[in-house]
């Protein structure tokens, strides 16, 4: 080809280019955003409804968890809109599909609060998700309420967080284990991912202050199966008095079909899981599962009032089939949660929400949760269950009272050993 | 029995046969003689349907197979013994011969015919194709072409590159099967003596042309190669 | 002459063009969500320049470029990282351990950092690819290869839980070289550098193909032998646009990074890395700007499909995928052309498929082993 | 309990795994250079076909007795729907094939989950299947060795057909010269049909063995795509043996690793061996000189 | 003038047990076209690729003093020997000119190549006036009738600096006028290239060789001018044919 040269200007002009737009440039670390404070919110309450956003992953691995979360959400809105609203507003639900991407839930959280303008958005399930979503919602001082138990060691002042901190889920069951069941020894079994390792470590500092023997540790790579038989070979050798499971979604599968194959089983070494609800019962096996225990804050067979008729609207919606679960609740909750603020604050604004959230309790189906304002987490039950034959899970223990949230372990003294995140511990 | 006319044939955009006609008749035997580049092969690849000729017609017995792929050509009654003494070099011998016996009911039958024709073959049945030499080879593939029952067999070069001890043998098989009656026979090969030994009728092919043909018989020898300027 | 002057013109004119929507419309009429998402779209389609140069022009299927955009992005990301905890800090999500591993220290100044993200994933890449070029693997051993290589680098970050952030990535970054990230002006400045990097991008790889070296890229892929046999390597031909399009990626990663706040091996696997490709085989991948509006382009129609109907940009991505592949080979833009055809006569080859009858290929090898399209 | 035993059981029971999944790949990217990303997606119809015969069918040993063969009918069905459709269109461009077929398999992936749902679905194993045998103290486990015996048993089946049937014979042919075996008689195109067909229905039937040790759901292909390819190239492409030695290494080597490292980090070494071993010996295990693609 | 030559001794080649070239001995000196004939399979092209690093061989083949045998084919083709195949292989996307420029630039400087080309090297212009080529020099190859495409192969290894030249069936398929002008065109530069040409056209090869070898089943059987050949009953058994033995003589 001849004589064309455009790179030969193009290449000024693209450093031109650069240079207006380095030179243009805003404020620098130390100094003050003088943009942050305004472009706060673009919420517009004039009229009689708000919109908020639902931000849950449809598509992807992780739709099979998210779904039924944004079913439960989704049950929420339209009883609180029978109701009557929120401060006489209507709720008008904006939807954005995660797509089991951190950078997915990143984009559409920026798109929820700057074009859609809504007034919180609700969801994430993962905590690559929250972590990817956080800036976004620090940045531009919205409001996220994320309904999943997580591995805690974080208090964001933009998230509210409606599931279970570590010292409402994991030291509970610990309590139950060492108590209750009398273990002196415990095999740690995990997926590959921040909650299991971190879950881990504040494990073994606990084991470590109560003469527990962590007799073995190992993880399996999220989604993967391949490495499970070495792992139950080493749980059976290792003659753990129980094992605490942090595996996560279909490693479950594999791992308790080969536990319960080597002739393991709940009688002679319990396995206590906290990443297994009512919903992924049938998908690992009603058989394998039978017996072994769980941790969490709510079960479909929580006797009261409020979960009869959650458990009830939720199968009328969504058919006699549908499970109840704990972040399903830990979402509809939240909702409610919300809505105590915002009528406690009697404003729609992220300020006068979290000012007023301190203290705002809702009598939810796993017993009353009251939100601390300190941390922006709940006070919740713990409840350590057993699966039972039918596929559903029977709380054998109770904390009795709701236990006020710890995300940074700040009260127990054997914590003091677990490196913590600087920014919120 | 074969009839190529006014066939045309391209490599991309490049045409390396322009237009040639060629007539096997009944029970014939016809040569294409020519050299190297002038297009014979890519000739017979047009016949079988290895190559699609952009324009002509080739006729099988009466019938238009132009369209056809090489397999249903074969179930029709041609045969074809490619150039270089082709085999699948994965297979036995006896494997490349059954390859092609099974599902016929007389399969076993041709294949002692075959092997009566080609006997030094019948020790070698059970070596891998690839571990023969190229005159075992090149008897292998006119056996495996004999097992189709063909009404019609094509031969590219049957005894070019094999040693001169094999090429006899080859050459008086072939001839033995010209004889034999219901096979007609297109040949291309470069031993003009030999070649016009066997033929009816001979073509001349240069630079993807037919720059001559005639009769066949020895009497044509001068002709020929005046023709192939030898 | 006239003709050549009136080509000269209409390229000159693209750019012009080019460069008006980037800087000038874009950040004119967009909304700062929009902006955003743009830049985010900039990033990718620096990668797909990358892919487009090594697959297009030099006919090597890479489905392994995550790794080289996890690269640049988590060498990036590790920087900002420690800017942000300041000098001595430690990242805020190193929960479950001490002290900061001794490579990070490396990435500490951004002058390191910068060289980091261009030299560490080229030299990779040079490493990798002589390796495998000079054992003259190609087609869909290297296309495995390279795609294995992404699968492993994606295990490898999901296992270093405590010093990368494992599955969770490096995320909640405040500034960028010092800039504070929430503001907007800063995240306008940060679009403008991609914008500006990329139109460098396009403008390095239009001047290569009109290169001598350009023309010997296309020469190995339709003939590595031929090549071979007029004294050239081929092996260091395709070595330099493998690396050139591994340092785009790393590059387009490095700003991923700052615009969308996170990286995590989700990004960087097998999947996302075939994601790339989607673009670059819609753009048509041996043009010079197919690959970039490709990229952006997908990246658009993921964007907007998926915010309204959430399935169905799977089925589409999907079919998007079989019918550009298997019907339109150079891309979309040769639409008309292949319709044309269609219309036409059509011959198909009577033997189906593949190798032809010849047993000795010889100097068969210097035919194109791969097809890789029209030009 | 021998531990030694016991993770040599886990890392044939995984070799048994791969070998299933690869094989089939071993005929259609061995025969025809097609690099099928789609063929994940066929194990996985092959495991939902379990789960809907679960569905007609109570008992479970039933079930997975008619599920078998079922499976194998239904990969085998979409492998030539695809090859038909498709793949017959892109011989000459096997590249090309890989980006079709990954196609087809998020459209596949999608499908299956508007159809099933995405949550995992619940596969029961029949009871003689589950539990354990013991052997020296070591518990091997009734699923695992059912794979392992399915997955001897098709190669050996397979090595069978492909060594001494008239099928077999054709295939080979196909195989080593295409246009040698049209001139012979034999119709290419329908090998290449039958070949993908028995190359897919293996990868159903693949799939109903993993319901006995892992999740049926709609992404369970992908997640074994890349490891089967693996397996298949360090095998040496089109080597049933290759693929036996190399499918049997790898999960060997990825138990020694498990054991000796810890799990997490068992699957990167193992990628990082087999990515070195390619480069050392870019034909594989075994070679034959057939045209293959590299 | 120095006299370059190619020589070739004891070059054997077997591939899985089958031996393609067995031994075979030849001197080919700058000035003196030689053509290689044999029937087919007689390890003719073998013994090229042999040459040139395609196929593994033993024995030796040194050029200039230099062992060709075990170097690769890049080095061999630095080394000053260059090819053509049987089916020409020009690079199809590309121009003429941009072939020919491709050939000769395997010495220049890395960085140059970074830079598109501003004006035509002497060699490429002179190569495509030698080889008649300059009209078409912005035709992409790939459209190239057959014998230009042959040309164009001889015009890169020109351009390319080989002083060894081996060729491949050059005339195959080239119409009677394209022969005689390839002839020339061979007649040109052999006064300063060894050239090697594998031919089987008799008529071509009367005309143009200079010498001849005859190889058969991967042995050197005759060696000499044409007349020499010619009259040598075994290359007429084996290479003409048996009918063919008692008319010529």
């Amino acid at each position: 080809m001849p004589t064309l040269r455009p790179p030969t200007f193009a290449l000024p002009l693209t450093l031109a280019a650069l240079m207006i737009g380095t030179s243009a440039c805003g404020s620098r670390v130390g100094e003050e955003t003088a943009a942050s404070g305004e472009s706060a919110s673009c919420l517009d309450t004039s009229g009689d409804t708000v919109k908020i956003g639902l931000l849950n992953s449809m598509s992807g691995t992780m739709s099979i968890s998210e779904t039924t979360v944004r079913r439960s959400l989704e049950l929420a809105v339209e009883e609180i809109n029978a109701a009557g609203g929120v401060l006489d507003k209507q709720l008008e639900v904006v939807t954005e599909d995660g797509a089991s991407e951190p950078t997915v839930f990143a984009e559409r959280a920026t798109k929820l609060i700057q074009s859609d303008c809504v007034a919180a958005v609700f969801g994430g399930w993962t905590s690559s998700s929250r972590k990817a979503m956080l800036p976004v919602f620090e940045d531009n001082d919205a409001l996220l309420f994320y309904p999943v138990q997580y591995e805690g060691l974080e208090a964001s002042d933009n998230i509210f967080y409606t599931g279970a901190t570590t010292n409402q889920q994991i030291i509970p069951a610990l309590d139950f284990l060492k108590d209750e069941l009398g273990a002196r020894s415990l095999f740690l079994v995990g997926s590959d991912y921040v909650f299991p390792r971190t879950a881990n470590a504040i494990i073994k500092a606990y084991a470590e202050e109560h003469g527990i023997e962590i007799v073995g540790e190992d993880y399996e790579p999220l989604g993967s199966v391949e490495g499970i038989p070495t792992i139950v070979n080493r749980v059976q050798s290792s003659g753990a008095d129980a094992v605490f499971n942090t595996l996560n979604g279909d490693s479950n599968v594999s791992f308790f079909t080969q536990y319960a194959n080597v002739g393991l089983a709940a009688d002679t070494m319990p396995v206590l899981s906290v990443s297994i609800a009512e919903e992924e019962v049938p998908g690992v096996g009603v058989e394998e599962l039978a017996g072994q225990y769980t941790a969490w804050n709510y079960y479909q067979t929580v006797e009261s009032a409020e979960n009869e008729k959650f458990v009830a609207a939720f199968k009328a919606a969504y058919g006699d089939d549908a499970v109840t679960s704990d972040p399903m609740e830990a979402a509809y909750t939240s909702l409610y949660l919300w809505k105590g603020m915002v009528e406690a604050a009697e404003s729609f604004a992220v300020g006068d929400v979290q000012d007023a959230a301190d203290g705002v309790s809702f009598d939810a189906p796993e017993g009353s949760v009251t939100v601390n304002g300190d941390n922006h987490h709940i006070a919740k039950t713990a409840l350590i269950g057993q699966i039972n034959p039918a596929g559903l899970i029977d709380t054998v223990w109770s904390s009795g009272e709701p236990i006020e949230p710890d995300p940074c372990l700040e009260d127990y003294a054997w914590a003091e050993s677990i490196e913590k995140d600087q920014t919120y511990c | 029995m074969l009839e190529l006319s006014g066939v045309r044939i391209a490599y991309g955009r490049t045409e390396v046969v322009h237009g040639v006609d060629v007539r096997v008749p009944a029970d014939g035997v016809a040569v294409v003689l020519g050299h190297n580049g002038a297009g014979k092969t890519t000739l017979l690849r047009a016949a079988v349907g290895l190559l699609r000729p952009r324009f002509g017609r080739v006729l099988l017995d009466g019938e238009d197979v132009t369209a056809l792929r090489p397999y249903e050509r074969v179930r029709r009654g041609l045969a074809y013994v490619p150039q270089g003494q082709q085999a699948f070099p994965q297979l036995t011998a006896s494997e490349n011969l059954q390859l092609v016996a099974d599902g016929r009911k007389d399969g076993e039958a041709r294949t002692d015919e075959a092997l009566d024709l080609f006997p030094a073959l019948r020790p070698l049945l059970g070596r891998r194709a690839g571990l023969l030499s190229g005159g075992q080879r090149q008897q292998l593939a006119i056996a495996r072409a004999l097992l189709t029952a063909p009404r019609m067999l094509i031969l590219d070069e049957p005894t070019e590159g094999i040693q001169p001890s094999v090429v006899t043998e080859i050459q008086e098989a072939i001839l033995s099967l010209t004889r034999r009656g219901g096979l007609s026979v297109l040949l291309v090969e470069q031993h003009v003596g030999f070649a016009l030994t066997a033929a009816s009728t001979y073509y001349v092919m240069e630079s993807g042309r037919v720059s001559a043909s005639g009769d066949g018989g020895p009497a044509s020898s001068g002709a020929v190669r005046a023709a192939m300027a030898i | 002459m006239t003709a050549n002057w009136g080509r000269r013109a209409g390229v000159l004119g693209a750019y012009a063009l080019a460069l008006a929507l980037l800087f000038g419309a874009a950040p004119l009429l967009l909304t700062d969500f929009r902006l955003r998402l743009l830049a985010q779209f900039l990033c990718l389609a620096m990668v797909a320049v990358g892919i487009g140069l090594a697959w297009g022009s030099g006919g090597m299927l890479t489905l392994g470029q995550g790794l080289f955009f996890g690269l640049g992005a988590y060498i990036m990301a590790i920087h900002l990282q420690l800017a942000d905890a300041g000098p001595g800090g430690r990242p805020a999500f190193m929960v479950t351990g001490s002290g900061v591993p001794w490579w990070w220290e490396l990435f500490r100044s951004p002058v390191t950092a910068v060289l980091g993200i261009v030299a560490v994933p080229g030299l990779l890449a040079l490493l990798l690819g002589l390796g495998v070029f000079r054992r003259r693997v190609k087609g869909a051993y290297f296309a495995i290869l390279s795609q294995a290589s992404a699968a492993a680098f994606a295990l490898l970050l999901i296992s270093q839980q405590n010093s990368i952030g494992g599955s969770n990535g490096l995320s909640s970054f405040r500034s960028f070289f010092g800039f504070t990230l929430a503001d907007p002006v800063n995240r306008r400045m940060l679009y403008f550098i991609a914008a500006g990097v990329l139109v460098g991008m396009v403008a390095t790889v239009h001047q290569l193909r009109r290169s001598r070296y350009g023309e010997l890229l296309t020469a190995v892929r339709d003939g590595e032998e031929r090549v071979r046999f007029l004294g050239y390597d081929p092996a260091l031909i395709k070595v330099a646009a493998y690396a050139l399009a591994a340092v785009f990626a790393a590059v387009g990663g490095a700003l991923f990074v700052p615009i969308v706040g996170i990286i995590s091996p989700n990004s960087v696997g097998v999947v996302p890395s075939i994601g790339f490709l989607i673009g670059v085989a819609v753009g048509g991948r041996a043009t010079l700007l197919g690959p970039v509006l490709g990229s952006l382009a997908v990246s658009y129609a993921g964007s907007t499909l998926s915010e309204n109907f959430e399935s169905v940009w799977i089925y589409l991505q999907g079919l998007l995928f079989v019918l550009v592949v298997a019907f339109l080979p150079a891309g979309v833009g040769s639409m008309p052309g292949v319709l044309r055809r269609w219309g036409g006569r059509r011959d198909p080859a009577p033997v189906p498929a593949g190798p032809a009858l010849v047993d000795d290929p010889g100097p068969a090898s210097a035919v194109p082993a791969v097809h890789t399209g029209g030009a | 309990m021998d531990a030694v035993l016991g993770q040599l059981y886990a890392g044939i029971s995984l070799g048994s795994v791969l070998l299933l999944i690869a094989l089939g790949l071993v005929l259609t990217f061995g025969q025809m250079g097609v690099i099928n990303m789609a063929h994940g997606e066929f194990l996985m119809a092959g495991a939902y076909t379990a789960f809907v015969v679960q569905q007609v069918f109570d008992s479970a040993g039933l079930s997975l007795l008619i599920a078998l063969p079922l499976s194998f009918l239904v990969g085998g069905l979409l492998g030539v729907l695809l090859e038909v459709t498709l793949i017959s269109r892109l011989y000459s461009r096997p590249l090309d094939t890989l980006l079709v077929t990954w196609g087809v398999s998020l459209v596949l992936q999608q499908l299956a989950r508007d159809l099933f749902g995405a949550p995992a679905v619940e596969v029961r194993a029949p009871r003689w299947l589950q539990g354990n045998v013991e052997v020296f103290g070591t518990p091997f486990t009734t699923g695992r060795l059912f794979i392992v015996a399915l997955a001897v048993t098709s190669v050996a089946v397979l090595s069978a057909v492909l060594r001494f049937t008239a099928l077999g014979r054709r295939i080979r042919a196909v195989v080593q010269s295409r246009g040698l075996a049209e001139t012979s008689g034999i119709d290419s195109r329908r090998t290449d049909r039958i070949s993908f067909f028995i190359g897919s229905g293996l990868a159903g039937m693949a799939g109903v063995a993993l319901t006995l040790i892992a999740s049926t759901q709609p992404y369970m292909g992908q997640t074994y795509i890349v490891d089967a390819f693996l397996v298949v190239v360090a095998g040496g492409v089109g080597q049933v043996r290759g693929a036996v030695l190399a499918a049997f290494g790898l999960g060997v080597l990825q138990a020694v690793f498990a054991y000796s490292q810890s799990v997490s980090t068992a699957k990167v070494l193992l990628l990082l061996v087999v990515i070195a071993f390619l480069q050392l010996r870019p034909q594989g295990l075994f070679s034959v000189r057939t045209r293959s693609l590299v | 003038m120095r006299q370059d030559y190619l020589e070739i001794r004891g070059l054997r080649v077997a591939f899985d047990g089958f031996v393609a070239v067995d031994g075979v001995d030849m001197t080919v000196l700058q000035g003196d076209l030689r053509f290689l004939i044999g029937p087919n399979g007689a390890g003719k092209t073998t013994l090229v690729d042999a040459i040139t690093g395609l196929t593994p061989a033993t024995g030796s083949a040194k050029f200039d003093g230099v062992q060709l045998l075990g170097k690769k084919e890049h080095q061999i083709a630095r080394a000053g020997v260059g090819r053509t195949f049987q089916t020409a292989s020009v690079f199809e996307q590309l121009t003429v000119l941009q072939n020919l420029d491709i050939a000769a630039g395997a010495t220049r400087r890395r960085l140059g190549l970074l830079r598109a080309r501003r004006a035509v090297p002497p060699s490429v212009e002179l190569a495509m006036e030698t080889t008649g080529l300059t009209r078409l020099r912005d035709r992409l190859a790939g459209e190239l009738a057959h014998g230009q495409k042959q040309w164009l192969e001889i015009g890169m290894l020109l351009v390319q600096n080989a002083t060894v030249l081996l060729l491949d069936e050059p005339v195959a398929g080239m119409s009677a006028d394209e022969r005689e002008q390839t002839g020339e065109l061979l007649r040109r530069v052999r006064r300063d290239h060894v050239v090697v040409v594998v031919e089987h056209d008799m008529e071509f090869l009367r005309a143009y060789a200079d010498s001849v070898t005859v190889l058969a089943a991967g042995k050197k059987i005759a060696e000499g001018t044409y007349a020499q050949v010619q009259a040598d009953p075994r290359v007429q058994e084996i290479y003409l044919g048996p009918g063919h033995t008692a008319e010529v003589s």
